[in-house]
């Protein structure tokens, strides 16, 4: 019952800062409410026993990413006539049926995942490890191995992009 | 930000304009620096002053030619000894007055302990502006010495007004020479000890090397004298080059640097200390007896005439230009060439392409005096 | 009732009074210690030898007038030392000042909690600590704020990596996360880890100086360049709070070395019978003395060095802390394996 | 003048005493190359208390300065001191005196220009850069506009200040109107001048 309180009240709070991101003026304001989003999001995973992952949350996300956003939008001058921001190219129903369409899928997962049960990972035989953070490490490294080093070359590639991109008169 | 300055780059970048003074912690006094920032690299400089504007040349043109010594004192008020000598030396030129040596030896160990307490403001203000607090208290520590040697001999401790045309106004007390080489036995510590939190210091010299640097020609060229120029490897010291007081009677070395950056002007300065205790100690010791004013008119007025004459401040080059005309008992035309003013006019050439926390220490390595610059 | 909610409440209320107290005469022992290097006497009037000179700080910031600039973010500039100053709090909860003591006949660890991420929570809410800085400089709507806070914030985030980097390899040593079983590590181990992990322990320190805004890394509020940084614009119990912030990390940056480096609470040799004398003194009392010393070398690097240059001070952490600390991590885990 | 006690007795001097250099003191052979290198440059030579002045023509300072710097036998590469003197009863009112000193050679010499009210001088910006801000005091003091300055401001004074301070005839108290102790009494004479205005 309690579990199921916290949950909904923290599920408010989520959706309610996701909602104030988008519609703050101040971009500065709509960096901010992503960061509280992005602490009762670990909040979340907290509730669910992960806190290792709640932890990586406010360090990479809270701690790290959105400090860089922060830094960009303070850096660009944001202050500029709104007919600087008039995109000629902009197509306002392709948007918005993209919008639908990945709506459209998230519910069709949900339903899915609401029909099937979901069989409990046969945790206690399949890990020699025990422990929050072992068992994170254990599956990045055995069954998660080719999406996890797909993501280091990704990181890669991204990081050479933005020093050829800072660094032009090299 | 509201005063940016937009240039067409592929980035949109904005140039910062940032007023630096003239409140500011480290423009010592109310110079007022307005830098155009790429980033945090300056991209341009205007030096704006006259904040201290209060017209001493004017004033002076319109006082006696005994009154004026008073008002050199308020120029370089951390130097006021040096800018009464300069004065008086001036008007004995202009007259043809003969100084006796004993005065002139005395101007000469008040010269010196006049720039050892500059050049210790100097050190302390510099390595404060680089982040070395430490070594402020200790400079300061060391010029409230010469300040109560300065209170013994003239009863003053910043405005001195300790020099009279032809001489001095009172001989030194007794017993005074004894603690001037006193002070010159813990000063020649104290410089070490200052010396030892920054010379080797590995932050003090990725701070210092390679900041601000210009050739000797270059620093010529634009007028930059005393130490800030003798960094830059040219030996002009007006000491050695047209001696005046009792220079050409002292040993000493003219100490100049090689790179021309911050780290040499620091290091040139640090040997000064080292010069200046020498021609003390030669002094004080070889001090001769006998009177300490020359034979000086009751009412001066010097015939018509001009000249100009320079003295080494601590600054450096500190001259006068005095026009005479013969008639009145004050000076036609009085112009005082302020070093801090040739030096702070380097300061765009020395700033441009750096960081903003190296016009910092820019400011702080040509050694400015707002006082002066301003007259 | 009694364990599970009373205790750890009067747990965090002696935590969270004793750090501020401790905060508070932080700033009364650096003024002290900087004046005996630099040859003065620090302050001196009020109480005997100026004792009571924190109280008549705080007392004086809070009666000072609240200024809030014109056209400044009014919520963001009254968040952003609240923002610094609660991270910087909540760290606390799992710092162990000791082991398992019985007290009132009853045993009471003396930490708030042992989680079993414990460092993680450290470094993550250390992160969040950034944005009261970034904030204030922002939200101040001035020149010299806006440049400190870029300063901190590209500052931070550099010298993060490589602290969280000299982090891991300790984990890898103790092999666990939580900041207790750490200790034990080091207790069963024979060794404090400073020793095992030399380098590790050199970068945590110049991160951690870094990190907390300390000279010579005090580029955010370089009063010389920026005159004062990020809370230029701010006064009275707000300016005080960002002061507060600033020395509340530097005691946990303590308190983490003493933890992970030099073997917490335990007394020096803890397993050499022959020096068992020196458990007279209670373990906290060890960690504060431990915890101490780091402060004092904190202080008295202040009271020496020269600033770097935002440039040279992100080249240092770039080019050397954080390969270094990669190199460390390696060896470490090479080592690791092969002993295994 | 307020400070009635200092104003001159005697007439006031209507130029500097420039005495001619006595016969037995030559000349340094520099000035002689300079008459011969730019013609006509050279209107008197002064000789006083051992400094040795050159007066110049104001077209040809330029020529003249760049050759007293370049001279093997000159090298004046320091322009020691740049200034300006008024003799408001002479028709050329204004002297600019440049002090140049060499430092390789450790000599020095003066050279003088003399200039009408309003009529500009070349600047010598270009042969000694050092000479960019005491061209721009002087402007500012006396009013001589440098022809060729790159960037001539007033230094000192405020940018809207009105008058140019060190000329003689401007009071030692500053415009009148900021003397006043009362600023009832300035504010008075403001709206007297506003009402004359309107009338």
């Amino acid at each position: 019952m309690g579990e199921a309180v916290a949950f909904y009240t923290i599920a408010a709070f989520i959706l309610g800062f996701a909602v104030l991101v988008v519609t703050a003026r101040e971009t500065v304001h709509s960096v901010l409410f992503l960061v509280l989003d992005f602490l009762f999001v670990a909040a979340l995973y907290v509730l669910l026993g992960a806190e290792f992952l709640a932890v990586i949350q406010i360090l990479v996300y809270a701690g790290g990413i959105v400090v860089l956003y922060l830094f960009v939008v303070m850096l660009v001058n944001l202050k500029r006539p709104p007919e600087a921001y008039q995109d000629p190219q902009r197509h306002g129903r392709v948007g918005l049926l993209l919008a639908l369409a990945v709506l459209a899928e998230l519910v069709a997962i949900a339903m899915w995942t609401s029909g099937t049960p979901t069989t409990p990972m046969p945790a206690a035989q399949a890990f020699p490890v025990t422990g929050n953070t072992e068992v994170v490490g254990w599956l990045l490294y055995t069954r998660y191995l080719i999406p996890f080093e797909i993501a280091s070359v990704l990181l890669l590639v991204a990081m050479i992009g933005a020093i050829v991109l800072a660094k032009r008169e090299l | 930000m509201d005063t940016t300055v937009h240039h067409g780059a592929m980035f949109d970048t904005d140039e910062l304009v940032l007023n630096m003074g003239p409140q500011h912690p480290s423009t010592h006094g109310v110079l007022r620096v307005v830098l155009r920032l790429d980033g945090e690299t300056v991209v341009d400089v205007d030096v704006v002053m006259g904040y201290l504007h209060r017209g001493i040349e004017k004033l002076s043109e319109n006082r006696n030619w005994t009154q004026i010594v008073l008002l050199t004192d308020r120029m370089d008020y951390v130097a006021a000894a040096t800018s009464n000598v300069g004065y008086c030396e001036t008007v004995e030129k202009l007259m043809g007055l003969e100084v006796p040596r004993r005065a002139r030896y005395v101007r000469t160990i008040l010269c010196e302990l006049q720039r050892i307490a500059s050049h210790c403001l100097w050190v302390g203000t510099h390595a404060m502006d680089i982040g070395a607090m430490t070594v402020f208290l200790y400079a300061f520590r060391e010029r409230e010495l010469i300040l109560d040697l300065f209170e013994e001999f003239c009863g003053a401790r910043l405005t001195y007004n300790s020099m009279r045309i032809g001489g001095l106004p009172l001989d030194i007390p007794p017993g005074w020479d004894k603690k001037v080489l006193e002070f010159c036995r813990i000063m020649e510590q104290k410089v070490g000890e200052y010396e030892e939190l920054l010379t080797h210091n590995r932050i003090w010299l990725e701070r210092t090397k390679g900041i601000g640097v210009i050739s000797g020609p270059d620093a010529a060229a634009l007028g930059l004298c005393g130490p800030t120029l003798r960094g830059s490897g040219v030996p002009r010291d007006v000491r050695k080059d047209e001696p005046y007081a009792a220079y050409d009677e002292m040993a000493f070395d003219v100490p100049v640097g090689t790179a021309g950056d911050t780290y040499d002007r620091y290091l040139v300065r640090m040997e000064e200390f080292r010069q200046s205790l020498r021609i003390i100690r030669q002094a004080t010791e070889g001090l001769p007896e006998g009177p300490i004013v020359g034979k000086v008119p009751r009412l001066i007025k010097p015939a018509a005439g001009e000249t100009y004459h320079a003295i080494e401040s601590p600054k450096g080059e500190l001259g006068y230009f005095i026009v005479s005309d013969g008639k009145s008992t004050n000076p036609y035309r009085f112009r005082v060439r302020p070093p801090s003013l040739c030096n702070l006019q380097g300061l765009r050439r020395l700033v441009k392409g750096h960081l903003v926390a190296d016009v910092v220490a820019l400011i702080g390595s040509i050694d400015i005096v707002l006082g002066e610059v301003d007259r | 009732m009694i364990d599970s909610f009373v205790v750890p409440l009067l747990k965090i209320l002696v935590v969270l009074n004793a750090t501020l107290v401790g905060v508070t005469y932080m700033i009364l022992l650096e003024r002290k210690v900087i004046a005996w290097a630099q040859s003065r006497l620090g302050p001196m009037r009020v109480g005997p030898y100026g004792v009571l000179q924190p109280v008549a700080d705080a007392l004086k910031l809070m009666i000072k007038e609240d200024i809030t600039p014109v056209r400044a973010d009014k919520w963001v500039f009254t968040a952003a030392p609240i923002i610094a100053m609660v991270p910087a709090l909540i760290v606390y909860a799992v710092i162990p000042f000791g082991p398992e003591v019985s007290l009132f006949g009853r045993p009471v660890t003396l930490y708030v909690t042992d989680v079993n991420v414990g460092l993680l929570y450290i470094v993550s809410v250390a992160s969040v600590g950034v944005y009261g800085i970034i904030l204030a400089g922002w939200s101040s709507n001035s020149k010299y704020p806006l440049l400190a806070s870029l300063r901190a914030s590209a500052q931070l985030i550099s010298y993060e990596v490589a602290v969280t980097l000299t982090l891991v390899s300790v984990i890898l040593v103790a092999g666990s996360l939580s900041m207790v079983s750490i200790v034990r590590a080091q207790e069963s181990g024979h060794v404090w880890f400073a020793f095992l992990q030399p380098m590790a322990f050199v970068i945590f320190f110049i991160g951690g100086l870094a990190e907390t805004n300390r000279a010579p890394f005090d580029m955010p509020e370089a009063e010389q360049e920026l005159t004062g940084g990020f809370h230029t614009e701010y006064s009275g119990m707000r300016f005080a709070l960002f002061f507060l912030a600033e020395y509340a990390n530097m005691i946990v940056v303590s308190s983490v070395a003493t933890t992970l480096f030099l073997g917490g609470w335990l007394r020096p040799f803890p397993n050499v019978a022959f020096l068992s004398f020196l458990g007279i003194i209670p373990s906290w009392a060890w960690f504060l003395l431990k915890s101490f010393g780091f402060l004092y070398v904190f202080i008295w690097i202040r009271a020496t060095l020269p600033r770097y240059r935002y440039d040279q001070l992100m080249r240092l952490g770039w080019k050397v802390l954080i390969p270094l600390a990669i190199i460390n991590l390696v060896v470490t885990a090479i080592v690791k394996v092969m002993v295994h | 003048m307020a400070d009635e006690a200092h104003v001159p007795k005697a007439a006031p001097a209507e130029g500097p005493s420039e005495p001619p250099p006595p016969a037995e003191t030559p000349a340094p052979a520099y000035l002689a190359g300079l008459e011969a290198a730019v013609p006509g440059s050279v209107t008197a030579l002064s000789y006083y208390v051992g400094d040795w002045t050159a007066i110049v023509q104001a077209e040809q300072i330029v020529a003249a300065a760049t050759y007293v710097r370049d001279a093997s036998d000159a090298s004046f590469d320091l322009c020691s001191d740049l200034t300006a003197v008024d003799w408001p009863l002479r028709a050329e009112r204004f002297d600019v005196v440049y002090c140049l000193y060499s430092t390789r050679l450790r000599h020095r010499v003066r050279l003088k220009v003399r200039a009408a009210d309003g009529q500009p001088v070349p600047s010598v910006t270009g042969v000694w850069p050092g000479a960019n801000w005491f061209e721009r005091e002087v402007y500012d003091m006396f009013g001589i506009v440098f022809d060729g300055h790159p960037d001539l401001r007033r230094i000192l004074m405020p940018e809207d200040w009105q008058g140019y301070p060190q000329r003689k005839d401007y009071p030692l108290e500053g415009p009148g109107e900021l003397l006043m102790e009362n600023p009832i009494d300035w504010l008075t004479l403001q709206q007297a001048r506003e009402q004359a205005d309107i009338e």
